[in-house]
């Protein structure tokens, strides 16, 4: 592992935003997520939806044009772009819940090989986890990728066989994208699209809580 | 760039396919799309369901539609009215089967469907002959009556202005069912009377998102007829 | 009943204003319930709403300020209000179904004494009989008045035990207005309230298929 | 002539009785309507039930009324937030109840209530221990889960401008639960910042129809705080 370099949190966010065409209506949750806003490339109209009634979210604003009154589902100021909309919560979950949201980009604590996501609770014990808008993202959006540390800091594996933790939503994941690697979520489990330069899949095996496979090239 | 206005009528109605369930705008002759219905006639799908609140009125617009045949069932809440000849006349010949819904439900179930709800229980028609056959239920000290989401493959909507990215608004009593059915079909066309340029549609009075809508096209068709 | 007068159409929906406060939301139905709302006195804001989605409607528009995109429910042509709004069929009958309406007048085939109401099919044989949104407006308004008149044309009630035709809802209607009588629908079944002059309760009685009593002085 | 504007907070929490179900707008500061928050204390009702999105931060708003130990239980989809240490300390305590609802499914059971639907199917939360002891059903190929609509006694709005019958518009992301929650309470009670002359309101762009108000109250309040 020595000679692998990892991607920062803002190289995974970049990585993602890579993959986000044109014209895409995308949800993104806090954390990583909320950063690729920031690296999708200027001029790729991509629509950015927020839970709290806002569809067509722009960049950051300046701290002195800061509007108190514009703020995303992560409770941080955000701007408008010209075409943008508001609405009302029920109009807004309509819009995920309907299926009209093309992806939702979430972090999780843990993503199992058939698709589980387990993002909101950390212990089936804990009596008051926040749980927001993450289920019926979840189950509502068209596509759910999530992007993610491979690891927890303790280096334990966050991509498992099946989840320990509480369920966000079953079988929701359909990619991965980490600090190690880009996976995609099949009905035959983890298969690995790409990994950083240097890493081999032992190595990402050794990290990994359930069987990879490497992409065949016919599967393309 | 987004680009969701599409030249004309036959690119707006490109690929609809024998079969489909066709959700319709319009109250009367309000919010109508006719020019999208006419279309949908020269486009040739046939086998069609249409949901609508009326069954078409005088030999244009829906009752054209009838007329030419294409429509295996239509639900509806208010299939007679002044002038509704074809829809009568195939009604009658066995040519066209009805589903009436009471026009509260037809909307809440249209809505069902956009915003991802399986079903709901409605008090509405419970103990009447529009509940036969469907499951009731206790709720809060009052009986309701089950009913599903109805979802369409596409719906044709009439919209006052709207932009490229498909934001809409109505006017008047042209809004109707218009924005509800925007959002509950896979394929969502609107007509529009005017083409507004990105940003000029006021952000807190947008009605239709553009999320719903798949095409654009504009057709400065002038006041409802009829 | 020689010496009756009965009330016209236009008298009976003016009878129907007159009990219309100030403030209160009102749907009119098709027929004598629409003409209620010319009846309304000048000055009291009464708001009348139509399913087609609007509230704050106004009086009918002179023929030549006809506004084309602007219909009530029976496709009337109409006016807005100042202090009017517009919203979509959805949201019209959330206002509806969710107990916001604190009135709707309708018009009806049959009322039974238990508040039964048939509006909409003339026979349970008919096949494609036009149900609009009376049943919604039927089991969600606060209160259910219908006017009519006191019988058919052939003389046969249209007050009665129980109704024959298909019905709209059960145990909706709390008031009738005739062009004989007004009549409370209670508990206890038909209870006049008033009766235009001339006419006895026997009279009246015999145009009724149900049992009818006098209100009671101390019933007030 | 209608007036729903009254003179005062006072008058406009007059006969909020202990016990109530109260519905409190709002998503982060925005929207947030602390002045009648504040005036809840004032008023003194007890042993409430509130239903908002976030459960308080700091020591003002709905913290500060769960503070005063006036909440017997909060149903909201993000108790723990950054500062909302009165909440932990009351929940740790287990002087405060707490129902934890899916965002969406929250908005969709309040709009319920305020549309009249008993309870609807959600494919939200199905498998996951929100929907222990819930009963769920196919529709469709998918799972669903039944949720129930949640009415409340009052409902505590923050609108823009509000206008004498009660018409509402609200400002950018000062929208979110607030016109859901208008619709569903026997009491709807709005602080405007402005009060808008009548007629003044697009009727286009009204978001909340004052059929949905019984009181307003115009507070000056300034940006959102926090």
């Amino acid at each position: 592992m020595t000679d692998v370099t990892v991607l920062t949190r803002h190289e995974m966010a970049r990585r993602v935003a890579q993959d986000i065409p044109e014209g895409w209506y995308v949800n993104l949750g806090i954390g990583i997520p909320t950063m690729v806003a920031d690296c999708i490339p200027d001029g790729r109209e991509v629509l950015l939806h927020s839970e709290n009634g806002i569809l067509g979210m722009g960049a950051a604003p300046a701290p002195d044009q800061i509007n108190p009154w514009l703020i995303n589902a992560g409770k941080q100021h955000v701007t408008l772009r010209q075409g943008g909309a508001f609405f009302h919560h029920a109009d807004s979950f309509a819009m995920i819940r309907g299926g009209h949201i093309d992806l939702c980009v979430l972090g999780a604590f843990e993503v199992a090989e058939n698709g589980d996501i387990a993002n909101w609770a950390t212990s089936a014990a804990d009596a008051a986890p926040a749980v927001g808008g993450a289920m019926d993202l979840a189950v509502g959006a068209k596509r759910i990728w999530v992007v993610t540390e491979h690891t927890t800091k303790q280096g334990a594996p966050k991509l498992v066989e099946r989840c320990a933790y509480p369920l966000t939503a079953l079988g929701a994941v359909s990619r991965i994208y980490t600090n190690l690697a880009v996976i995609d979520v099949t009905r035959e489990g983890f298969v690995v699209l790409e990994m950083v330069p240097g890493l081999t899949l032992e190595a990402l095996q050794a990290q990994t809580g359930a069987a990879l496979r490497l992409k065949d090239k016919q599967d393309v | 760039m987004i680009d969701k206005i599409v030249g004309d009528i036959a690119a707006a109605l490109d690929g609809v396919r024998d079969g489909s369930t066709i959700l319709v705008g319009g109250f009367g002759a309000v919010g109508q799309p006719d020019a999208l219905i006419e279309g949908l006639i020269e486009q040739g799908a046939r086998d069609l369901t249409v949901v609508a609140n009326n069954a078409g009125a005088g030999l244009v617009g829906l009752a054209k539609l009838l007329a030419a045949g294409r429509v295996r069932k239509i639900i509806c809440s208010f299939p007679r009215s002044a002038g509704s000849v074809v829809f009568e006349e195939l009604f009658k010949a066995g040519r066209l089967e009805l589903e009436i819904v009471p026009q509260g439900t037809l909307a809440e179930r249209i809505r069902a469907a956009g915003a991802g709800v399986g079903a709901f229980y409605t008090p509405t028609a419970y103990g009447t002959k529009l509940a036969d056959g469907k499951e009731s239920r206790m709720i809060a000290g009052r009986n309701h009556v089950l009913e599903f989401a109805l979802p369409g493959d596409v719906a044709l909507v009439e919209a006052w202005r709207a932009d490229r990215w498909g934001n809409c608004v109505f006017r008047e009593s042209g809004r109707n069912f218009n924005p509800v059915m925007a959002t509950a079909a896979g394929l969502t066309v609107v007509q529009t009377q005017h083409v507004a340029a990105l940003g000029d549609l006021d952000p807190e009075a947008i009605v239709t998102p553009g999320i719903f809508v798949q095409r654009v096209v504009h057709v400065p068709y002038g006041d409802p007829r009829g």
